[in-house]
């Protein structure tokens, strides 16, 4: 399925890019950090398991198991820190 | 409800009087403003810049009064988040809740800002006299969200 | 700090203003607002008449904010009432905080107004449809008062 | 000893008087409260035992127990409803 995909704050600096289009092999959360991880550099030390990221589908943050649709907005940001 | 994101300064004043204009039954008046600070963490503060998830934000803040509806008798609640850079002694949040008794107003009012600190999406990013650097969520922001914890 | 009872209307905008000026420290000011409501203990109310003990009522404003600064980390300070003839709608008193972080200013925002409740010599008469009353005292202002107790 | 007496807000009303001078004979809050009550009549009523009421000694609210000095300022009044 085809995601539409932003990042924000110190990842989006991080990772270069504010948005992009992904194209996503498996169906969940889970598996869209895994093959964004498996771009390694970058990728694969933000992402690492035990780092502190959200991820929003459709502008509601979401557990790793959650499952996607296509087309959706997906966000990956660092933990809020507004206020 | 009133809830907005802008770049321009807001007056807390002007917004509580809006919440009171023509009406009888409030009571209670709570407000909360957050400032941009000199310092944090130990060293100078410049400026600070808040970035935001446009769209995901005014749902975020909505889903916050929402629950706050739910938990006390509110008669009208305004958000204002600013974005954007920032200096030191600028106003970064208001919120302000209105209730006919106090304990609900100010109980909404600090659970409206401590469930907005770790769930509206925006960030902070401080110039100081070593470099620009983000700053981290705090454990402490988590532990006053979990005492609204049902 | 700044205690103030006066007949004088209050302007909230500018107190909490006055409190910020100059500073770059303050990182967050909780306020309070509390207004004659057009309703009590389920009777229409069309005014009511404010009377107070003067002097003492200084001495005992001063003394709860001696103890909030004893027990919170506090910058600033202030404290309103006004006393005479008010009609529904219209502010009874003012309670602003300011200090670097919002729990403290939140807290000691809510002590004040809860001490203030039962401590401070003011007492309310109304005017209704069934003629003037002297407000009774209320027994959950007692309980919000004793959750503060160390 | 000389005492001061201001009465406040329902009770200056009953009393139908809002400062007095007080010729006590006794040395403590509840002597004084008893030699009032003595005068009968709303006086009594007032400040029967279990009724609500305060006292404050120079400006202060104090106990029963609380030993009074010449030429203090007392004042008896409802429990306060301001805020």
């Amino acid at each position: 399925m085809k995601l539409n995909m932003l990042y924000f704050a110190r990842l989006r600096e991080r990772f270069g890019v504010a948005e992009e289009s992904v194209e996503l092999a498996g169906t969940t959360v889970m598996d869209l950090v895994a093959q964004l991880q498996a771009r390694g550099g970058v990728w694969a030390e933000e992402l690492a398991a035990g780092r502190s990221f959200r991820v929003a589908v459709n502008q509601e943050i979401v557990a790793p198991e959650a499952a996607l649709t296509d087309n959706a907005e997906i966000a990956i940001f660092p933990p809020v820190t507004g206020g | 409800m009133k809830i907005v994101v802008q770049a321009e300064v807001f007056d807390l004043g002007a917004e509580v009087n809006a919440m009171r204009q023509g009406r009888t039954d409030i009571g209670a008046v709570a407000s909360f403003v957050g400032l941009a600070r000199d310092m944090n963490e130990g060293s100078g503060v410049q400026a600070m810049t808040l970035e935001h998830y446009p769209g995901m934000t005014e749902k975020a803040l909505a889903a916050l009064i929402d629950e706050a509806n739910v938990r006390w008798t509110l008669l009208d609640v305004t958000v204002i988040h600013r974005v954007g850079r920032l200096l030191p002694g600028d106003s970064i949040v208001l919120v302000a809740v209105a209730s006919s008794h106090r304990g609900e107003a100010f109980a909404a009012c600090e659970f409206i800002m401590d469930a907005l600190k770790t769930r509206a999406p925006f960030w902070k990013k401080e110039e100081t006299a070593e470099g620009e650097r983000w700053v981290d969520a705090r454990a402490s922001d988590d532990t006053a969200v979990a005492r609204w914890a049902k």
